[in-house]
């Protein structure tokens, strides 16, 4: 399929009081037209950094792209001007946040937060905007979208309010949506809502979707293929069903078992012990290490490289290595492994 | 673990906020239940339905507007004394939802767990109470070495697991954890719902455990009940509920749940819930009422028959 | 193009227009608006320069402060005791037309009197010159009847006035300048009503000028335009004053830099050294003494004549003048000021009696007074308040004598109060100081004006001071020596002898100056000593 | 919305009145006299003055006097100009006053908002520095500094404006600008600050990502946001400039109310302090007011909010 | 993929430590040191505390330095320009005692008067020293600035936190006692307040006290309402902590870096407020010298003797700068906002 967007071994740091903070410590993925990538893992692992540096939102004053290449349509985007990526963003990549109460403009109408990107990207006079405005409008699910055309934020829910970011989003048929946790601060049932609606939105104008959330839960909804991130890399990318059914990496395995199914009853959860590596001075081997119940001499030493697990499939642990021991992954995980393979033999 | 022995009584408890104006909120609108000694009660609802109030009546942080809250045979509202007051204090106590705001972001770590034991003076000596802060860190998994640091230094899970050491110092019966894992990263979530598990095995805790994460709540929770704008629309063992779903608010809830498992998702189907489709009429009379030994759901007397009848199936 | 060129060249028009035909017109600045332009109600000098140029009383001051013929032709009829004067008056118009008569006067003087007026100069200018004019005031205050016809001021007919006095008031003449005693249209101050002398619309001019575009006593701007009908009229040059209120003595100053003023207010001493030496600056000493007075009431230290002494001698007054106030003002080691008054039969300065050397600096003298003073009151220190205004002057003086008694009179002791004046004023009233920066200038050109202050009991007195000698010469002067001029001008200096040599009242300290700044343009400027400050009648553009 | 009004209108009332009282009795126990020329009366003539005035009655009387007058709106005569009415006095001399504080808050809000933005946008430059530098002058120097300064070097030595004076637009301007040095700093730190915070929050980022220039950023989407703090700060600022620029009138020889309170004071002209303070407490309670309706319109949150009380 | 070699014992279990895994690694840092590591890093506020702290030692120490007293007056050395000596020689600094006159011309005032002594800042016109007067000045305005500070921040405080927590009624009421005494013109009051008492320092502290703490009582109060909805405050009160000590041990802390910062603000404005009292004659009085009566005095003779002016000017300039520096400095360090 048709790579719409490659990033190419991006490093970025910070400049903080305390030093540079390492935020991003190469990271690799392509998107696939069309499919919907999740970015799962850790709170500060990186995934918002990562996707705003695609965006190039990430705070002018104190970070720093330090090397790396973002492909899109034949353009690096990491090194292109400001006036070239403001034509970029909005129209051909755009980004929905996670706080539908914070990200809409509190003292401006709703309509015309809409049709601000539709006259910018796609030059349509303000009443043929406006019509646009109102179709999207209707397109997520809104009622009365003309009476809601006129109000401002706070007199809608929050539900109301994500859709509207994402008809924003969506008002110049971009080519790749960025949603970084668009869902975390609704409730479950109105998640399910929003959820379908992005799902049969992509269907309609094929965009591809980078998708990033700590649940897993909804990385299992809406993902195709999953990357997971740990200290400022990609640890481990594969499709939906082989990260949730037969994950490689330890630090999967932890994230994988310490979610409650709901069969899972009495036994205790598996829970990662430790803390998330101090990025200001990122450890010299696998940043997981300190933390790994499986940790090898090796992984305090040295990085590990992306082993490859299926054409798809791939996962950064020297457990891969071929002179690395077996080892037992946490019975969760086991079980998830054993019901994929009834589940290939079934197929 | 659980008994049957009742610890605490909710009767009737009403909460409302801004009474008489435009805004009044009816945030607990009557509503009552039982948690037994040692069990783990489960409140799930959406956002806004008046769980925290309800957590928050039950240990006084909010005067009732009207009911009963008993606990341990003693009605917890009402005129009291300092001393039955500080008494009560110490049987119940309370978990929060941010890590971050629930510490003083000035008080080391060693003051913020031993402010019960100051309070209720539970240390004779500063040594008893030193031996006590490291023996409560070491129980959540810290250790002393953490006792001089301040809040910011501790991540989110560290940082609750703090919070409840600070509840345990005073050696209560039972906790309100108010959404106590929500604010935290799922590989974190496991570390403190796992303590507080073992906490239970060993102090015979008794929980009331609110939250909106159903996969955790049915893991860790013996009985669940819903909530619905300020009602309990349902309630039931935890298992029992997730099997047989009644209340129409519910079935939606659970069909709406998200689960780590892309073949589940695959296949699931969502139930919307709309409230007109009770078609309650004036002369309804709306109750809680047990279906079956122990499963509660709010309904008219037609709608329990209906219920019970489905349930007989 | 032709815009831009009309518009420049009006403006180069503008400017020549006024360098060449010399336009009889001038701009002048004042640091207040004019509070109160109803003669007999006005007490400060804006409302009455503005009234000395807009109407005319029985007479008026000249240049060379000598009386000059106002509405009054020639000189008065005097009795034989010098009590009553008769008047013939002028024909002369109001400005709607109507003649001024005799009534006007009496009207006007009845209305300074009545304490329904409610007038603060009436009473004082009058008590106890004006026949009657005491028992009024006096009814009045007890709430008793009185009757205004008693007043001693009467219209023989439409052209005579008739004035009884007291008793000989040898100044008379010159007081009538003073514009309490101007006439005023009964009818149309009546017609006016409450209204009277709220605008220039509602007042009746019979002076040189009309004064023109005042709103009222909010108007910072105003004009005075040339009155036809003025009897005098050909006399007067200019066609217009332009008024404008300015109150910082540096912006006045930049005003006239700019040429938007050709004659400044009076400037503050932090301006006039910028203009030392420029031939624009003019300066005059005003009969205005500053002196510190000396509460005799509680302090016993003032009580005592040594500590007075004392006090009165240990101030560097040559320095004070030249380096603190360096505005042209002189030392004052006298009472009565100096070019001020001139005898009418020797025509020699009053000053020319006493000298000016009554009291002076004198360090030595005040130590020995100081030594002395503090003995006999049996201690070694003395602690004085000192009340003074709250103006940028009044406390640089404070700062400087204070630093001066403190640093020459060991043990002494200064606490400055500078106040509002209008707490000044008050605490004086209620002899609530111990010493006090006060300043007094004349009403009328007469000695007298300075030396009944210190009667026992006067009401200016206000500092317990009490010398039976001084009271009867003063008293003397206004009775039995009335109509002698050299004897009473001897009997006021001798007076002045014992207030200061003797008695050591008050610690006089320096007369002041006014300086302002005249655009050379201007020819005969005129400014008076007493009363209104500024006559324009005789006032001419190059 | 108009129970609202009405309520706030109520309010107003109540503390105007508290305000009258205290100042009422306050000016019974300051010390001075109102006669001009106290010092040449004579204990008897000085007696029927007061007597004239009213001012021997007891306390209370006077209030009760006072207080039913102000009702009929009634502000009673000055004494120290002849029979001119107070309502005169304070109408003739908030004019100028008025004139040149709103003048200078409009100068002065319009440049410092532009400062501030300019200065949030490029934090820690040089031009975010400047602009702290300007607005702390702006705050530090007192105004009668500039005032000073400007008419010496633009008034006298350039002969741009003219040095004093109140009679049209162009002696309006050094007066201006000296006055609006304050607000000018005053509303640039503020808005730098609002700005910062705005410009961090989540609305702004969507807004970048859809686009928009830092030009539209700034001004249609931050800067309304980052007004309504500062318009908590400029709406009392806005009373003290229309009534408190005494110093200024002082200076450019500006016929306004500062200068008149001032010489009310001195004077003890009691009728036109009262009536001077009452009007800026009016002014004060009312921009008070109009701030609120403002934050309204800025806001739509709080204009549902304040509809609903 | 290319592998290169790896010893096969690198594959053997690695030893972790567990109780490692929970390790701080960072150095423990509480509130006010990682406050202070963040002022550090603010150039511009370190420059102004060191010239606030330079400034306030010359206060103290700069009196005593010319043998002068700032009251001693000497008529025959008044209104001579600064002269330094060395500085003197160097042509562009203003230290060589040269005078222009209005018309241009150039005099040394001190060989005029026949002066030998060196004056470094000069003279006013009673001949007092301004170097001395300088730092008198200085002294008696950094006074007022912390006088007027604690007072307003005690009532302040006191009266927002009161405000605050107690809430409902009392709340009520104590809000409309701020809007009417905010109602009342700053102006007004201060005038009145000088006029009843006697004019001084005292009075204009109280001048300064009796609004000038309410900015400081808003924040105070929006802040404690924001607090006492924390859920440590909550925690704190399920531990059965009584109002007091939630207060003392809670509240106040948190409140620290806003009462700071408010100081930090109402510092300079008092200082600005005692200049502006100074100009309408309302300041202190004489011979006490303030930096407001000192740019007074000097502006009356600006056109002639400049350094009057500029010199207090220029003191207070740099002291509003410094502290408006420090408190913007301070408000990033200790804005709970900015930190992690
Ligand atoms: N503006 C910034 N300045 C300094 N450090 C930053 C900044 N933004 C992000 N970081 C750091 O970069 C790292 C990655 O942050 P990022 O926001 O990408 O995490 P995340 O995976 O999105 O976490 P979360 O799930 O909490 O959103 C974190 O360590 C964070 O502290
Ligand atoms: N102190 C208060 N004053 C007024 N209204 C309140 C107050 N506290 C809560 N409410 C209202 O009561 C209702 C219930 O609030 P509550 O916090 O109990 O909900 P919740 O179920 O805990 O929601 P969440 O899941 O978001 O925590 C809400 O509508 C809320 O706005
Ligand atoms: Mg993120
Ligand atoms: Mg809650």
């Amino acid at each position: 399929m048709e790579k719409i967007l490659e990033v190419k071994d991006l490093h970025i740091s910070f400049h903080t009081f305390g030093g540079e903070v390492q935020a991003i410590r190469g990271v690799n993925f392509d998107l696939l037209k069309g499919e919907t990538l999740a970015i799962v893992g850790e709170s500060g692992s990186g995934k918002s950094v990562t996707t705003k540096a695609l965006m190039r939102l990430l705070p002018e004053s104190n970070s720093e792209i330090k090397t790396g290449e973002i492909l899109f349509g034949g353009k690096d985007l990491a090194k292109l001007s400001d006036k070239a990526m403001q034509k970029i963003r909005g129209k051909e990549i755009s980004m929905i946040f996670q706080d539908p109460m914070t990200s809409l403009n509190p003292t401006m109408k709703i309509g015309k937060q809409i049709i601000e990107p539709i006259i910018k990207h796609q030059k349509l006079s303000k009443s043929a905007a406006k019509k646009r405005a109102i179709e999207i409008l209707d397109l997520v699910g809104i009622p009365n979208p003309e009476v809601r055309f006129e109000q401002y934020p706070h007199q809608f829910s929050g539900g109301m309010r994500q859709r509207v970011v994402i008809a924003i989003a969506l008002a110049c048929n971009p080519k790749v949506l960025i949603a970084d946790e668009p869902t975390t601060a609704l409730d479950v049932t109105i998640q399910a809502q929003i959820l379908e609606l992005m799902k049969d939105l992509q269907k309609k104008i094929d965009t591809s979707i980078i998708f990033i959330t700590h649940d897993l839960g909804v990385v299992a909804n809406v993902a195709d293929r999953v990357a997971v991130m740990y200290g400022g890399k990609i640890v481990e990318i594969g499709t939906v069903d082989e990260i949730f059914y037969n994950p490689q990496h330890p630090y999967t395995w932890g994230l994988i078992s310490s979610m409650p199914t709901l069969d899972s009853d009495d036994e205790e959860l598996y829970a990662i012990p430790g803390t998330p590596p101090d990025l200001l001075h990122p450890p010299k081997g696998d940043a997981f290490a300190p933390r790994n119940a499986y940790a090898m001499k090796i992984d305090l030493e040295k990085q590990p490289p992306m082993f490859k697990v299926s054409d798809t499939h791939y996962a950064a642990t020297w457990l891969l290595h071929p002179d690395a021991p077996k080892v037992e992954p946490p019975p969760a995980v086991k079980r998830r492994q054993r019901e994929f393979l009834e589940m290939k033999e079934g197929n | 673990m659980a008994t049957t022995e009742k610890l605490v009584e909710i009767k009737n408890l009403k909460q409302y906020f801004n009474i008489g104006k435009a805004n009044e909120v009816r945030a607990v609108n009557d509503i009552s239940f039982d948690i037994y000694r040692g069990e783990t009660l489960g409140l799930v609802g959406e956002s806004g339905c008046g769980k925290s109030t309800t957590g928050r009546t039950i240990i006084r942080l909010y005067d009732a507007t009207d009911g009963e809250v008993i606990f341990d045979g003693v009605n917890v509202h009402g005129k009291k004394s300092k001393a039955e007051l500080k008494e009560f204090n110490r049987k119940m106590q309370m978990i929060f939802q941010d890590p971050q705001a629930s510490l003083n972001p000035r008080m080391k770590v060693s003051d913020i767990i031993a402010e019960g034991i100051d309070i209720h003076g539970l240390a004779k000596s500063k040594e008893e109470r030193k031996r006590r802060v490291v023996e409560l860190l070491e129980t959540v998994g810290l250790n002393k070495e953490h006792a001089n640091r301040y809040p910011h230094e501790f991540s989110g899970g560290q940082r609750q697991r703090i919070g409840i050491a600070r509840a345990l110092a005073v050696e209560p019966e039972f906790i309100i954890a108010d959404e106590p894992i929500s604010a935290l990263d799922v590989s974190i979530q496991a570390q403190v719902v796992n303590l507080m598990k073992k906490l239970q095995k060993e102090k015979g805790l008794t929980y009331l455990f609110i939250a909106h994460d159903l996969s955790m709540v049915k893991y860790i929770s013996d009985r669940i009940g819903v909530m619905y704008f300020g009602k309990l629309v349902e309630l039931a063992p935890a298992d029992e509920l997730y099997q047989n779903p009644i209340h129409p608010y519910t079935q939606s809830l659970l069909s709406a749940i998200p689960l780590p498992d892309p073949n589940y998702e695959r296949n699931r189907k969502r139930k919307t819930y709309n409230p007109s489709v009770h078609q309650y009429t004036e002369g309804d009379d709306v109750q809680f009422r047990e279906i079956k030994p122990g499963h509660f759901v709010q309904c008219s007397l037609k709608e329990w028959e209906q219920y019970k009848a489905q349930y007989a199936k | 193009a032709c815009g831009g060129g009309g518009d420049n060249a009006g403006k180069d028009d503008n400017k020549k227009g006024a360098d060449e035909t010399a336009a009889q017109e001038i701009k002048m600045l004042e640091a207040q608006a004019i509070p109160n332009m109803d003669s007999v109600k006005s007490t400060d000098t804006i409302s009455f320069t503005t009234l000395n140029n807009v109407n005319e009383g029985l007479y008026r001051l000249d240049g060379n402060q000598e009386v000059v013929e106002g509405m009054a032709e020639g000189e008065p009829e005097i009795s034989e005791d010098g009590t009553v004067y008769t008047f013939k008056l002028r024909d002369a118009k109001w400005s709607n037309g109507e003649p001024v008569t005799a009534h006007d006067f009496v009207y006007a003087w009845q209305r300074a009197i009545d304490p329904e007026t409610a007038s603060e100069y009436g009473p004082y200018m009058m008590d106890g010159k004006i026949k009657g004019a005491a028992e009024i005031t006096a009814a009045a205050a007890e709430k008793k009847e009185y009757d205004l016809n008693t007043l001693g001021v009467k219209a023989i007919d439409d052209k005579t006035l008739e004035v009884t006095l007291e008793r000989p008031v040898p100044f008379f003449k010159s007081l009538m300048t003073f514009p309490t005693f101007y006439p005023q249209n009964q009818k149309f101050v009546e017609e006016q009503g409450e209204n009277y002398g709220v605008n220039s619309d509602s007042i009746l001019y019979n002076g040189p000028f009309v004064l023109a575009d005042w709103d009222g006593s909010t108007d910072s701007e105003w004009s005075y335009v040339k009155n036809a009908d003025y009897w005098d009229a050909d006399t007067v040059k200019l066609e217009k004053v332009t008024w404008n209120v300015l109150k910082e003595s540096q912006s006045a100053a930049n005003a006239f830099e700019t040429g938007e003023v050709d004659i400044t207010s009076k400037l503050s001493s932090d301006v006039v050294p910028q203009y030392e030496g420029d031939p624009r600056l003019v300066k005059w000493l005003e009969p205005t003494i500053f002196w510190l007075k000396m509460n005799q009431k509680e302090s016993d230290a003032l009580k005592n004549v040594n500590i007075r002494k004392a006090i009165a001698q240990a101030i560097n007054k040559e320095d004070f003048v030249n380096s603190v106030l360096n505005n042209g003002s002189i030392v004052a080691n006298y009472a009565v000021p100096n070019e001020f008054v001139k005898n009418d039969e020797t025509g020699e300065d009053f000053r020319a009696i006493n000298g000016n050397e009554l009291l002076p600096y004198n360090l030595d003298e005040a130590k020995k007074a100081w030594e002395a003073g503090l003995a006999e009151l049996g201690t070694d220190s003395v602690e004085l308040r000192y009340l003074t205004d709250d103006t940028e002057t009044a406390k640089k003086s404070a700062e400087y004598v204070k630093n001066q008694l403190e640093t020459n009179l060991p043990g002494m002791k200064i606490n400055v109060e500078s106040v509002p004046f209008s707490v000044r004023i008050d605490r004086q009233n209620k002899q609530d100081y111990d010493l006090q920066m006060h300043g007094w200038g004349p009403d009328y050109l007469d000695p007298m004006t300075f030396s009944d202050l210190w009667l026992t009991g006067g009401g200016n007195n206000k500092m317990d001071y009490s010398n039976k000698k001084y009271d009867q010469l003063i008293e003397e002067a206004q009775t039995t020596l009335a109509q002698k001029p050299v004897e009473r001008y001897e009997a006021l200096a001798e007076a002045e002898r014992i207030l200061l040599e003797e008695d050591a009242a008050i610690a006089p300290l320096y007369q002041r100056s006014s300086n302002l700044l005249v655009n050379e343009k201007v020819e005969n400027f005129t400014y008076h000593l007493v009363g209104p400050e500024y006559s324009f009648k005789w006032t001419s553009v190059k | 919305m108009a129970k609202y009004l009405t309520q706030r209108i109520i309010y107003m009332v109540v503390t105007l009145f508290l305000i009258a009282s205290f100042t009422f009795f306050l000016m019974k126990i300051i010390p001075g006299t109102p006669f001009s020329n106290a010092d040449k009366l004579s204990d008897t003539q000085l007696s029927i003055m007061i007597d004239k005035y009213g001012l021997d009655d007891p306390v209370p009387v006077q209030y009760a006097n006072y207080m039913m007058n102000l009702l009929k709106g009634d502000l009673g005569v000055s004494f120290q100009f002849n029979n001119v009415g107070v309502t005169d006095i304070i109408i003739k001399s908030l004019g100028p006053s008025a004139t040149l504080g709103g003048l200078a808050i409009l100068f002065g809000t319009f440049f410092g908002v532009i400062l501030g933005v300019v200065a949030a946008l490029k934090q820690n430059t040089w031009v975010d520095y400047t602009s702290t530098f300007i607005a702390v002058l702006g705050k530090s120097i007192p105004s009668f500094v500039f005032a000073g300064l400007l008419q010496y070097y633009i008034g006298v030595k350039l002969g741009w404006f003219p040095v004093a004076f109140w009679r049209g637009p162009e002696y309006m301007v050094l007066p201006t600008i000296a006055l609006a040095m304050f607000p000018l700093a005053t509303a640039s730190r503020f808005v730098r600050t609002e700005m910062i915070e705005v410009m961090e929050s989540d609305y702004i980022t969507l807004a970048k990502a859809k686009g928009a220039s830092w030009f539209e950023i700034a001004f249609k989407h931050a800067l309304r946001n980052a007004l309504i703090p500062v318009i908590t700060v400029l709406g009392p600022l806005v009373v003290s400039l229309m009534t408190g620029s005494l110093v200024i009138e002082k200076i450019f020889g500006i016929p306004g109310i500062g200068e008149q309170f001032v010489k009310s004071i001195q004077v003890n002209d009691y009728p036109v302090i009262m009536g001077t303070t009452l009007l800026f407490a009016g002014l004060f309670v009312l921009v008070i007011l109009i701030v609120d309706l403002l934050y309204g319109v800025i806001d739509p949150r709080i204009r549902l909010a304040g509809g609903k009380k | 993929m290319e592998q290169e070699k790896i010893a096969k014992e690198m594959f053997s279990p690695a030893q972790l430590d567990s109780a490692k895994s929970e390790e701080i690694s960072k150095p423990s840092l509480n509130y006010w040191q990682d406050a202070w590591l963040r002022v550090k890093k603010n150039k511009g506020a370190i420059v102004s505390l060191v010239i606030i702290a330079i400034l306030t030692i010359m206060a103290l120490v700069g009196p005593h330095l010319t043998g002068h007293t700032y009251e001693e007056q000497n008529l025959q050395h008044n209104n001579l320009p600064p002269r330094i000596p060395v500085l003197e020689n160097v042509s562009w600094l203003p230290f060589d005692g040269n005078l222009t006159r209005k018309n241009g011309d150039v005099y040394n005032a001190y060989e005029q008067k026949n002066v030998e002594e060196y004056y470094w800042f000069g003279t006013d016109s009673l001949g007092r020293d301004l170097f001395t007067r300088l730092w008198k000045g200085t002294q008696v305005s950094l006074y007022i600035a912390f006088l007027a500070a604690a007072i307003d921040m005690i009532i302040g405080v006191i009266y927002g936190a009161i405000s605050g927590f107690v809430g409902g009624r009392t709340d009520n009421i104590m809000q409309r006692v701020i809007e009417i005494l905010s109602g009342i013109p700053n102006l007004v009051v201060v005038i009145l307040m000088t006029i009843l008492l006697d004019p001084g320092i005292l009075s204009i502290t109280l001048a300064l006290t009796i609004t000038g703490w309410i900015t400081m009582a808003r924040v105070i109060r929006a802040q404690v309402l924001k607090l006492k909805n924390q859920e440590y405050v909550l925690a704190a009160r399920t531990l059965g902590l009584s109002n007091g000590k939630i207060i003392s041990k809670h509240l106040v802390p948190n409140l620290a870096g806003v009462i700071i910062i408010n100081t930090m603000f109402t510092i300079p404005s008092a200082i600005f407020f005692e200049a502006f009292l100074s100009f309408i004659g309302l300041g202190l009085q004489p011979p006490d010298a303030s930096l407001g009566t000192l740019i007074d005095e000097g502006f009356k003779v600006l056109q002639l003797y400049p350094y009057q002016m500029i010199i207090p000017a220029t003191v207070i300039s740099l002291i509003m700068i410094c502290f408006n520096m420090v408190a913007d400095g301070l408000r990033d360090a200790l804005d709970p906002k900015m930190r992690d």
